[in-house]
């Protein structure tokens, strides 16, 4: 399913693998900051009643 | 002001100023290039000019973190931004005493380098022309990096780490004054545009130090 | 973070800031120095008319007892610094450098300071600090002829220097936390 | 009509960002997921340089991103400066890490592209330079953030960082323009430009600009969702700290 690439298939693979890896852990980084301070924000605002 | 000038060019010179500091790492460095590239005088030759630029650029930053860490550390700095003194005045004098303590001896020292590195004998006016125009920038530079690290615990790395990007335009139009210079080339349109960022960042930067420094004492 | 503080002070008058740790006498202070931004409110009084003194003296340890001196005065613009050294007993240190200075006689120096600067308003903070007894009087013997020549100190000490002057409890004006006002982000309250 | 400013209350940006940032979020992956599969799979070789034309998917809009990740945030402390909007100089915060990242996507892509057509992973080609510059920018920006407790004083000076580091970005990129043009007199083999960024726009025809539209406003949507959410975060750790604050002061 992967077009011929002719011979610079490792080439493209590799820009696009390298970007999608980046783009994947930036996206992952974020969401996961994201959980914990909501989470944290909503300890406090519990215990605050 | 010139009090000022005088206490800071005092302290830099007695024990634990760390005067000196710069110069030494300067010839350290010169040193050590060719150990690194090999003996040969035609390559060293080549890259002398640039070897030297970036020596004293790294030397200059050597010694920025003592701007103000010290004064702030002591209590002088509250001092001085209460005193007459407008605090615009004390960022500029104190880049001028950081400039005559590092970039002056290391500009006078780069011939001497040079000869070490075997620089061609047409590039030696330049180099010190260049430096003599650029180091000024690298100080007033310097100085607003250190205005924004100074109340930051162990700043030093992160000072190099916020100056060093902000030196790109200095190190390149004053390395390729020297290097120009070196190969007999037309040094005019870097030279001007050297001359033209130092004099810039020396009317613009000190406002901004102090600007910075204020919101640091808060 | 103090809220509704106001007060007076006449030439010649001194003024004693009390208060418990963290009650807000240094930050009372620092903003009237200037070198903290108000967040309501006025100082009436011009800055060039404030010495200000705090914790850290400002001494240079490689300088000289008279070289450290000698350079907030001609920061400040006056020349005479023997008279500051003679009223501290700082004559016979003079040719010291302030690194083999005791930490009561570097409190000394740094006292000093605020007699070279010539300025009529004398903001300090916790004055004295590893001062011994002997040091306290003298201490206060220069600041009450510092009152008796015009001049005004607002002080901020727990220890009695037999002083008259009246003293503010800066305590009673803690900013109500649940007020607009604070020290914190209220805007994301 | 209500001002724009006021969504610079956090309660209602984090009320308005609620509603808004699923909505991205869906045309990010949507534009992201399309745009990339359209032009790693649906789009011929270019007769010159092969398959390796579609690595444009990737560089091109993480360039772009790259810079105005920057301007975004030159804005977004202007605002800070002069309005003293905290959500403000949040997004600033929030914009960096998410501009180091493009940065360096631009730069990785750039290297790995570069390999086979120059015959070397890096020239110094003064658009590739300026990236890297870019790039030390932005860590020294997140450095000092990073660095300072007080939020307001960390805001003010990355602020000022900020603007001065702007001037001199673009300071820079003129010396390293004039800086290599020095080096590389006449050299025109491995002229990075003809493979980089306009002089290939100028040649792209539809085969590949439409699916490399669909990608940039893909790498838009993206960046946007993600500053959105990391201001969220920002926002939410600031009440937190303002929560725990107050609580020691009762």
């Amino acid at each position: 399913m992967i077009p011929d690439l002719g011979k610079y298939t490792a080439t493209v693979l590799s820009a696009y693998g390298a970007s999608i890896a980046l783009l994947i852990l930036l996206v992952w980084a974020s969401l996961r900051a994201s959980k914990k301070a909501r989470q944290a924000l909503e300890k406090v605002e519990r215990k605050d009643g | 002001m010139k009090a000022l000038l005088l206490r800071d060019l005092k302290l830099a010179f007695r024990s634990g100023g760390g005067f000196g500091l710069g110069l030494a790492f300067f010839l350290i460095v010169a040193v050590l290039v060719p150990f690194g590239v090999g003996p040969e005088n035609d390559l060293l030759a080549k890259i002398a000019a640039g070897v030297l630029w970036l020596g004293a650029l790294l030397a200059c930053l050597l010694s920025l973190d003592r701007i103000f860490a010290l004064d702030w550390e002591d209590g002088s700095l509250d001092l001085l931004a209460t005193s007459p003194l407008p605090l615009e005045a004390v960022c500029g004098v104190k880049a001028l005493a950081h400039w005559l303590t590092t970039g002056l001896p290391l500009t006078l020292a780069a011939p001497v380098l040079g000869l070490l590195l075997s620089l061609p004998e047409t590039g030696y006016v330049w180099l010190v022309t260049s430096l003599a125009l650029g180091t000024p920038a690298l100080s007033v530079i310097g100085c607003f990096g250190a205005a924004l690290t100074v109340g930051i615990k162990r700043g030093g790395l992160l000072l190099s780490l916020l100056v060093l990007p902000l030196y790109v335009p200095t190190l390149i139009f004053g390395a390729e004054v020297a290097r120009r210079g070196t190969e007999g080339l037309a040094v005019s349109g870097p030279l001007a545009l050297l001359a033209g960022i130092s004099l810039a960042v020396i009317a613009v930067l000190p406002f901004v130090s102090a600007l910075v420094l204020r919101i640091n004492l808060r | 973070m103090l809220t509704g503080v106001g007060f007076d002070l006449a030439p010649g008058k001194a003024l004693i800031l009390r208060g418990p740790n963290g009650s807000g006498k240094t930050t009372l202070l620092r903003t009237i120095a200037g070198l903290q931004p108000l967040l309501e409110g006025r100082v009436h009084c011009s800055e060039d008319a404030i010495a200000y003194a705090a914790h850290s003296d400002g001494l240079k340890a490689s300088l000289t007892v008279a070289e450290n001196l000698q350079f907030w005065a001609e920061v400040f613009g006056t020349s005479d610094i023997d008279v500051a050294l003679t009223r501290f007993d700082l004559l016979t240190l003079a040719d010291r450098p302030a690194h083999a200075l005791s930490a009561g006689q570097k409190r000394r120096l740094g006292l000093a300071r605020l007699m070279v600067t010539g300025r009529p308003i004398w903001v300090l903070d916790e004055p004295t600090v590893s001062l011994d007894q002997a040091s306290v009087a003298r201490f206060a013997e220069n600041v009450k002829t510092h009152l008796a020549g015009g001049g005004m100190a607002l002080l901020a000490t727990h220890i009695d220097l037999g002083l008259e002057a009246p003293v503010l409890d800066v305590g009673v004006f803690k900013a109500d936390p649940t007020s607009s006002i604070g020290g914190f982000d209220e805007e994301f309250l | 009509m209500a001002s724009i400013w006021e969504y610079a209350n956090p309660v209602k940006f984090m009320r308005l960002t609620d509603r808004v940032l699923p909505v991205v979020a869906l045309g990010a992956a949507v534009c992201m997921v399309a745009g990339l599969i359209w032009g790693f799979f649906l789009t011929p070789d270019d007769f010159r340089q092969g398959s390796t034309v579609k690595i444009i998917y990737l560089h091109v809009p993480a360039a772009l991103i790259a810079i105005n990740a920057w301007f975004v945030m030159l804005v977004a402390s202007l605002v800070w400066f002069i309005r003293r909007h905290h959500v403000s100089a949040l997004v600033a915060k929030a914009a960096a890490p998410v501009g180091a990242v493009m940065t360096l996507i631009a730069l990785i892509t750039g290297a790995i592209w570069g390999e086979p057509m120059w015959g070397t992973w890096w020239v110094w080609d003064p658009r590739l330079t300026s990236f890297l510059i870019l790039f030390l920018f932005y860590l020294g920006y997140i450095a000092l953030w990073e660095a300072i407790e007080s939020p307001d004083t960390a805001a003010d000076l990355t602020a000022v960082l900020c603007l001065v580091g702007s001037v001199f970005a673009v300071l820079s990129r003129y010396a390293v323009n004039f800086w290599n043009q020095g080096l590389h007199q006449g050299a025109s083999v491995l002229r990075a430009g003809a493979v980089t960024g306009s002089d290939t726009e100028e040649k792209v025809s539809n085969v590949f600009a439409v699916p490399l539209f669909v990608c940039i406003a893909g790498f838009v949507l993206l960046f946007l969702a993600l500053v959105l959410l990391r201001t969220r975060t920002e926002i939410r750790k600031r009440r937190t700290a303002a929560l725990i604050a107050r609580e020691r002061l009762v």
